[in-house]
This record gives structure tokens, C-alpha cells and sequence, in this order.
């Protein structure tokens, strides 16, 4: 039944799940496979010796891209596994500073879901509240992050409502208190202007697939003289920090997607706050009983979140999909059909945590554009999204015409 | 062309949803929810000489939430109370070619949904008596 | 001065430390980087479904590589990420069983160095004896799988010396106490035939860049119904064993490795078994004051390890490698010249488990062939190290023609 | 063409390594080791009139001993004791073209064999007298 869409050109709204590799990085890439093949620890024969070099090249552009030095920087597979490295290696190797962590409300599951494992370790957990606009409350940070406090979290951009946090200003605050701060940046970094030379972080993640990198290539900044304990232990790479044969080609990706990034960014950013800017207006227009989630102004270029009252998050997405548009959304439906049970199925706590009632915040759908999209695509969205949510609402028993 | 999660028959369902509305005047309406996943099921019947003889659903919920419903007015039209109250979730699953393990809840849902209909239609039986 | 090398064809003897990839691997890879590059969580849009039926075929293939069914293999970034994450994850899952967990002498580092972690965790480390060939000393063994024991780790394969252990009989020695048994099947699996039906092991890491797969992927392969915790939290993957979107493109690649080593093992151990022999028998007649290390017949196939008296290992590599040959050498010097300082160079715990003097082992070195090597390029080989051999101990005070 | 971790000074002198060899009845010899790194080296001078005219070494260690080795014998031919007291490893490894961090013992080694033969040249002269 799902065939027919073959035949029409996707368009895909879904660049904060990932991204394709751009061509560019691919042919970067493609020599570390089968020919530049070798071990790059292996630096006394001439197999380990270009892949070494790559390496150090791709350092130094994802340096770049952030405003850090080569060295500052350890490659990962993933950005969960820079977050896990984050968060745990410096409570690890920082317990003298204090026995107290803080998340912000709205962090990534790949983050979130480390508190228990802290936990056991024997650290104390504790969350800090954002405003309905997704933006960290700077009061209730002032008042958790009180003396004991070792290290905050707090993600440069959240995907699910584009609010982009006040980093600056949590780093300034935590720095005059001696409390280390960690910021997840994937779906940040590669997208929007971020210097760690400016901004007050300790550790910040990279994610390669989310800025037309590969997958299997991500990144943390560790800024110099923080100490950091592996998590992973084994051979001596990445400066002691991280062990295994490094994936060279993903890193050399990774790299390339930095400069890239780092060269094109300003284009990329002025037509997707464009291209963004029309979709919101569209929507605004088109739909009633809408209300967008996030930060109006302060939120990634080209992202537009919403939920639509009497329309289910999961149907939507799935008559999105049949109209050919790819998008994401926190409905607790969607957002795990492939769990084991149904125990997974619970309302996405960052819309929870921006006051979106959890029984109505199932309408929830994201778009995140990139820059291969167009305004025709963003046209052609909007004049198909009143009528899928007609034919939905149609169907709801909570939907009556007569009352609105 | 790769599947998604669901089958050729829940998409179907989900696409062309069989008998979606409601019955002016029904014999009896069954509504439930489970706020854990935010669904809502309303199913309507009409009966006439302990027969199904239509029944229409309006569903707020995902697409196995729609596709159940769907299903379940098919399989319920025609039948007696008895034999209706008889098909149970894992029957609406079946007839949909199976749901993934994580939306079995839904349809669950429909046989409550049916259940609690019939439960209506009986209640109302006993006060017109 | 190194570049005139580059005109000769070089003669890669150095599988162990990493493989090219396979064409037909990177073909299989490539339209998952950036055409069917979705998420493959993002199941209910069109973009997730061709990635996430390539994960379940690739599930299939290095299962049927082991012997094992799909949903007992998890993909890692890594061999060192799958060792770790069965290290930690059972005896953080199985802790009921109890507090001792053992290595063999001769494990690689990425179980080795998770000593220290084990320990602050509350767990005690022991270590197994290996004899003389590098097989496990299975009265060492008995004596030390006491009550309280609740995990051993021994390598299918030691990759510095060939040693192949006799896990069938650990594996039984220890089921019939109660004991988990995890095997890092690095470099084992993939070159010679894996049962996990028939070996008696509850997990086994298998590494894609040790047979013609890319880095940046590797499995663990996990019994069904044996409790394991993951050590990386985040998003519900790898059936929650193991968060972080899939590296769709290399788990691809490890599949399609799979299916090949499956298909064309037996010709390969044949051919290599040849070659190795061919080696060997070369080296002995060739070259005096030589010890052959590991097993002499126990061994991987097309793997020649050995070390010469008066000869250090790292001047013999670097004149192996301008004369076209890649190798690798367990010397200390050779094994870490990266290192930031010289605490790391220590001789290899392989080498001085198996008996080698500390004082003498610097003279070791592995030759590990591949499908694509020829009996010429051995035959080179065997005319080019006499001639080095000679060089180098001409140089060495410490030998003495009259004395030999 | 990538480099490997040595300068192309150290690979020249590995490869082509300068006064490789024994001096018959050398005025002095040092052999100094690093039990840690398993280097040996050993260093035959022969001086006259308090210039070193002649220097050969034998080593037993790594490509950056070997050319520290070298390197040490280039350094010191035709200086007096004094100026080849003067040379520190440092200087050995800068002649080298630098050498990795954790290769820097074997210029010490070089500094240290130089030290035991003039040592050793010392001691014979003395007890010559
Ligand atoms: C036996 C064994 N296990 C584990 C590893 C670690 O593999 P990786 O560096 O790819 O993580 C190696 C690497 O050489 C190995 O030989
Ligand atoms: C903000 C954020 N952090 C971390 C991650 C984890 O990334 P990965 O799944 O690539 O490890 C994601 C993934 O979507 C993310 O959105």
C-alpha cells in the first residue's frame, strides 16, 4: 500500500533525525575505505601513516568549526557516546568538585536516561525547569546549582521544539560558581555559529549525522586542562580518552562536513530562517487550534514544531508520509513503535516540561529543513496539511465543529 | 519497497477507514481511552433482533488506534451480540494482519470499545423495559 | 627519504591489525550513506523502512556467521566497545553470581585496561596463566574459577602471538560452575569457523575491520536470555542494549563481510593455511637464534609470529617496511611511539605471558597474511629478512659471531 | 608521501648510519642500556692530543637509538673532550630533526654512552700516568 509514494520526489522535513552524506564528504571519505585502509596507530609503516595524517586533519577542521584547538578535540561513534563520555567522565574524574549533576528538563534521552546509572555510582541527580518557550530557567538554575554542584548539562539547541539555550549566559553563571558544563550540540553544531572560545563550556558534542556527515563519526570538544576519565577503556587512542581503531573514513566525513559547515553556514542559515519563516507563517494561516512549540525567534533555522489540538500526532505524521513529507514527532505513539511493550509509550517529556498537557500533546510534529529544500516543497506542504488535518479531525470523537 | 512497522492491511484501514461516523439515534455507543497512549475510540451500534446491524466508530489516535477500530465495525456487522462479544483483540489483530507488540494496546481498545457498547446497548434495553 | 618506496608494490602482511575493505563490502555500503540514508528508528516514515530492513538483514548475516539467531546479535562502534560493554554489562547484570571476574594473561587491551574500572566498581580481577604456547592453563583455570567467580574472559584468538584457545573447554569447565564466559572474537571471527551453538560462550565480540568489513562496526553477540546492562544510555536501540542511531552504512558492511567470510572461509583458511606454512618453514631454515611464538599448530591461519635473539623489533619493522613489507611488532619501542611519554613502553604482556624475557622480547614480530598475498610475495619476504637480520645485528654490541 | 612519527634526519641516519662499527684499542668506551626500552649502546672513541679523531658505535635498540647513536658519532668527531662534554641530548635530537616524546630517552641514552666513554678515556689516562 505504501508504494505508490515511490513514484513522487520525497520531501524530506526530518533533518534533526538525520541527514544524507553530502556527495562532497563522500568523496572524501571513499579513499580510507579499500585503499588509504590502514590502522592509523600502526605510524611505523607506511599503511598507518596517510590515515594518521587524515586524522590529524580532521582534527584540526572540526577544531575549526568551533573555534577549539586540534587537540581539543575526541572523536567518537556517536554523539550519544560523546554525551555518555561527557557526562560521565568528568563526574568521574571531578568528584572532588562536588557529588551534584543537574539536567536541564528537556536533554536528550542520551543524557536523561544516564541518571540512573549516576545514580548507582552514587551521584545525585537533579533537573532544572525551562519556561514554555523551552529556554532554561535561569532562577531555578541559580537555585539548584547550589554549592556541591559539579556538573550541569544543558544542550546547545533542543531538535523536538528548536529552542536554541542560552549557553552564554548558564557557562558565565556556573563558571562563577566552579561548576563544570557540559553542552550536547548535536543538531547545533554545524548548523549554527558556535564558538567554544566564547562560550563558557567545558564539553560540547558534535554529531557528524546531523550536518551531512556520516553516521558513526562524532566529536567532543574538551576544552584543555579539564580532566576527563575514559569510559571505554582499551588501546591508547584519541589521547588516552577514548580507545578503538579509529574509524578513519567517518572521521575524515566528519571533517569534511565541518568545513563544509563551517564555509557555507552563513548561506545555509539565511535561507533556512527564510525557508522557515514561510512554513511557520503558512501554518499560522492555514491551521486553527494550533499552537507552535519552542521559542519564536531563538530556535534553529528551518525548524518548525506545532501541535494541532484533535489531531493525533502519529496519524498525522503517517498521512505526512503518504503525501510524500517526511517528519518527525513526539507523540508517545510514534515515538517508539518498535518497543518490545507499550511501557515505552510515554508523552515526549520535553513537550511535558514546556507545559504541553500530556493527554493533548500527541498532535506534536516537527519539520526541520535543510538546505537541499525548497520554497515549492514548503508550498506544497501547506496546501496538504488543512486537509489531512480535516479528514483527522473528522474522525475524532473530541472534535466538534459546532464548539469551535 | 520496504514496509513501515505496519501491515499492507493496517495501512489499508488506516487509509481508508471502514465505516467512520456516527449513527444518528444508535442502540448503544461505547467510549474509551487509555491516557497513557492519549487514545480515544467512540463506537456506535445499531441493533435490531440481537443484530449488529451497523456500527460506525470515530477514533483520536494513532494508526493501529483507526486501523482497530476500522476492523472491528467490519468484523462485528452481521453478527449476533453473542458472537460479537465473542471476537476479542487479539481476532481484530489477527484480521489486520497482525499490530507490532508495542500497539497490541489498541487493539485492546476496540474489544473494550465493543464491550463497552454492547454494555450500553444492554443498559438501555433494561431501562426501556 | 621514505617515498621511493612507494613505487613498489607493497606486500601487506598485517591483517591483524586491520583489513582493506572488501569491494563487494563497500558496494554493498554505499547507497546507505546518502540516498537511503534515514534514520532507522524514524520507522513510520517511508526514509527509516529501507535502512531498517538493511540492519535486520544485517542482523541475520553475522548471525548465521556464528551460528547465532539475528535478535542475539547487537552492533557496537567497535571491538573495544563491544568487549566493554560485555565486560561491564554482565557483571554489572549478573552481580547475584558474584564478585570475581577473570582474564586470561593474554587478553587485548580493551579487556585488560578495564581492570582498574572493575575495581572501583567493587568487583575483583584475577588473572588466568597461559603456557607456554599461549594456551590457557586450564589447571591455572580450575584452581582459580572458585566460588564467587561470575565471569571469565578469554580471546577466541591472540592476535600478537596466533594462539587459538581452547575455548570449548573453558566454556564447559566453567557452565558446569555457574561461571559466564565472554570471548573477544576479534580477529577470530570472520578468519576461522565460529559456533556460538557449539562453544559453550555467553557473548562474543566480532570485529568487521579484522575480515575485509569497515571500521566503525562491530557485534556482540549475546545468549539469549542472559542478563546484560548497558554501559551507554540513551535512545531505545539494538534492543536496548546499545543507544545511538545505527551506523546504517557499516553495520551494512559487516553484514555483507559476514555472508562472504560464511561463503568463502573454508577456501581462505586453506590458502592461508598454505602460505603460513610456506613462511614459516622459510623463516626456520633462514634465520638462526629465532623463536617461533604461540602455538605451532593451534594457531590462525596465515599467522607467523616469532622473535630473534640480538635483533630489536621496531629496526627490524622499519626495514621490513622500506623494503615493501608491512608487519607489526610487539617490541615496546614499536608499540607505542605515539604515546606522550615513555611509561607506555613497556613490553608486551602477551609476549612476557608467554615466557619471553622482558629483556629480549623487543625483538618480536607478527606477520599475519590475507587472502590477497602470494606465494611470491612470501618468497620475497624470506629472500629480503636474512639480508635485514644480518644488518641489524652487524649493529648489535651484544652479538658476538664467535660466540654462535 | 606521509611522514611516519621520525624526521626524514632520522630515518637518513637509521638507514645509512654514520660510524657504525669498533675502534681497535679505542681511548675509551661506554655502554650504557635502558633495561625499560631494552636499548644497548655501546661507544668507541679514540682521542688525541684531547680531540676525539675517531668515534664508532654498535647499537642494540629502536630506529631512534640507532640514530641517536649516529648522529652523536657525526656530532663529536673532531671536537675537543670539553666541546664534546657540551653537547646535551637535546642537542642530539635537534641535530635529528626532533624526535617523538616518548622516543626522547634514546637521545639521553646517546648523551649518557658519550659520557661513560670519556669517562672511561678519563680513567684509562689516569691510570696510564
Ligand atoms: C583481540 C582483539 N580484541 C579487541 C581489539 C580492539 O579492536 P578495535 O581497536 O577495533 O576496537 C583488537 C584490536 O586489535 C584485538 O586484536
Ligand atoms: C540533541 C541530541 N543529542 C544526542 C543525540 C544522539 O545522537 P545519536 O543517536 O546519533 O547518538 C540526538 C539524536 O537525535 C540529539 O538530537
Amino acid at each position: 500500500m505504501w508504494y505508490y509514494i515511490c513514484l513522487m520526489k520525497r520531501i524530506y522535513f526530518d533533518h534533526a533525525s538525520t541527514t544524507p552524506v553530502d556527495p562532497r564528504v563522500l568523496e572524501a571519505m571513499r579513499p580510507y575505505f579499500s585503499e588509504l585502509f590502514g590502522n592509523p596507530s600502526s605510524v611505523l609503516i607506511e599503511e598507518g601513516a596517510e590515515p594518521r595524517k587524515a586524522l590529524d586533519e580532521a582534527r584540526l577542521k572540526v577544531g575549526r568549526l568551533l573555534n577549539a584547538e586540534a587537540d581539543e578535540i575526541i572523536f567518537t561513534a556517536s554523539a550519544t557516546e560523546s554525551n555518555n563520555l561527557a557526562i560521565k567522565g568528568l563526574a568521574l574524574a571531578n568528584r572532588n568538585r562536588g557529588n551534584r549533576i543537574l539536567f536541564s528538563d528537556i536533554e536528550h534521552y542520551s543524557v536523561m536516561n544516564q541518571a540512573d546509572f549516576l545514580k548507582s555510582l552514587g551521584f545525585e541527580v537533579d533537573y532544572v525547569r525551562v519556561d514554555p518557550y523551552g529556554l532554561v530557567d535561569m532562577e531555578d538554575l541559580e537555585r539548584k546549582a547550589k554549592p556541591g554542584t559539579l556538573l550541569v548539562s544543558v544542550m546547545m539547541a533542543n531538535l523536538e521544539i528548536g529552542t536554541i539555550e542560552p549557553i552564554r549566559e548558564i557557562g558565565l553563571l556556573l563558571k562563577s560558581r566552579g561548576i563544570l558544563l557540559h553542552s550536547d550540540g548535536a543538531g547545533a553544531c554545524g548548523q549554527i555559529p558556535v564558538d567554544v572560545r566564547d562560550l563558557p563550556v567545558d564539553s560540547m558534542t558534535v554529531s557528524a549525522h546531523q550536518f551531512y556527515g556520516p553516521k558513526g563519526a562524532a566529536a567532543l570538544y574538551l576544552k584543555k586542562g579539564v580532566p576527563l576519565r575514559p569510559v571505554m577503556q582499551g588501546g591508547y587512542q584519541e589521547m588516552g580518552y577514548r580507545a578503538g581503531t579509529e574509524n578513519v573514513p567517518a572521521i575524515v566525513g566528519l571533517g569534511e562536513a565541518s568545513r563544509i559547515a563551517a564555509e557555507e553556514m552563513a548561506l545555509r542559515v539565511e535561507n533556512l530562517t527564510a525557508l522557515g519563516r514561510r512554513l511557520w507563517g503558512g501554518i499560522e494561516k492555514e491551521i486553527d487550534y494550533l499552537h507552535f512549540t519552542g521559542h519564536p525567534t531563538r530556535r534553529l533555522p528551518g525548524h518548525v514544531s506545532f501541535w494541532i489540538e484533535f489531531v493525533e500526532g502519529e496519524s498525522l505524521l503517517l498521512w505526512l508520509n503518504l503525501n510524500g513529507i517526511a517528519s518527525v514527532s513526539g507523540s508517545a505513539c510514534a515515538s517508539n513503535v518498535l518497543a518490545a511493550d507499550e511501557t515505552g509509550l510515554k508523552a515526549s517529556h520535553v513537550l511535558t516540561a514546556v507545559g504541553v498537557p500530556p493527554e493533548i500533546c500527541h498532535g506534536s510534529i516537527a519539520f526541520s529543513l535543510g538546505p537541499e529544500n525548497t520554497e515549492a516543497e514548503v508550498d506544497f506542504t501547506l496546501s496538504t496539511l488543512p486537509e489531512i488535518v480535516g479528514k483527522l479531525r473528522e474522525m475524532s470523537p473530541l472534535y466538534r465543529k459546532t464548539l469551535l | 519497497m520496504a514496509q513501515g512497522p505496519y501491515s499492507e492491511k493496517v495501512m489499508d484501514h488506516f487509509m481508508h477507514p471502514r465505516n467512520m461516523g456516527e449513527i444518528e439515534d444508535p442502540s448503544g455507543v461505547g467510549e474509551v481511552g487509555n491516557p497513557a497512549c492519549g487514545d480515544v475510540m467512540r463506537l456506535y451500534l445499531k441493533i435490531e433482533n440481537d443484530t449488529i446491524i451497523d456500527a460506525k466508530f470515530k477514533t483520536f489516535g494513532c494508526g493501529a488506534a483507526i486501523a482497530s477500530s476500522s476492523m472491528t465495525t467490519e468484523l462485528i456487522k452481521g453478527k449476533s451480540i453473542d458472537e460479537a462479544l465473542a471476537i476479542s483483540n487479539e481476532a481484530v489483530a489477527e484480521a489486520l494482519g497482525g499490530l507490532p507488540p508495542a500497539k497490541q494496546h489498541c487493539s485492546v481498545l476496540a474489544e473494550e470499545a465493543l464491550q463497552a457498547a454492547l454494555e450500553d446497548y444492554k443498559k438501555k434495553q433494561q431501562e426501556g423495559k
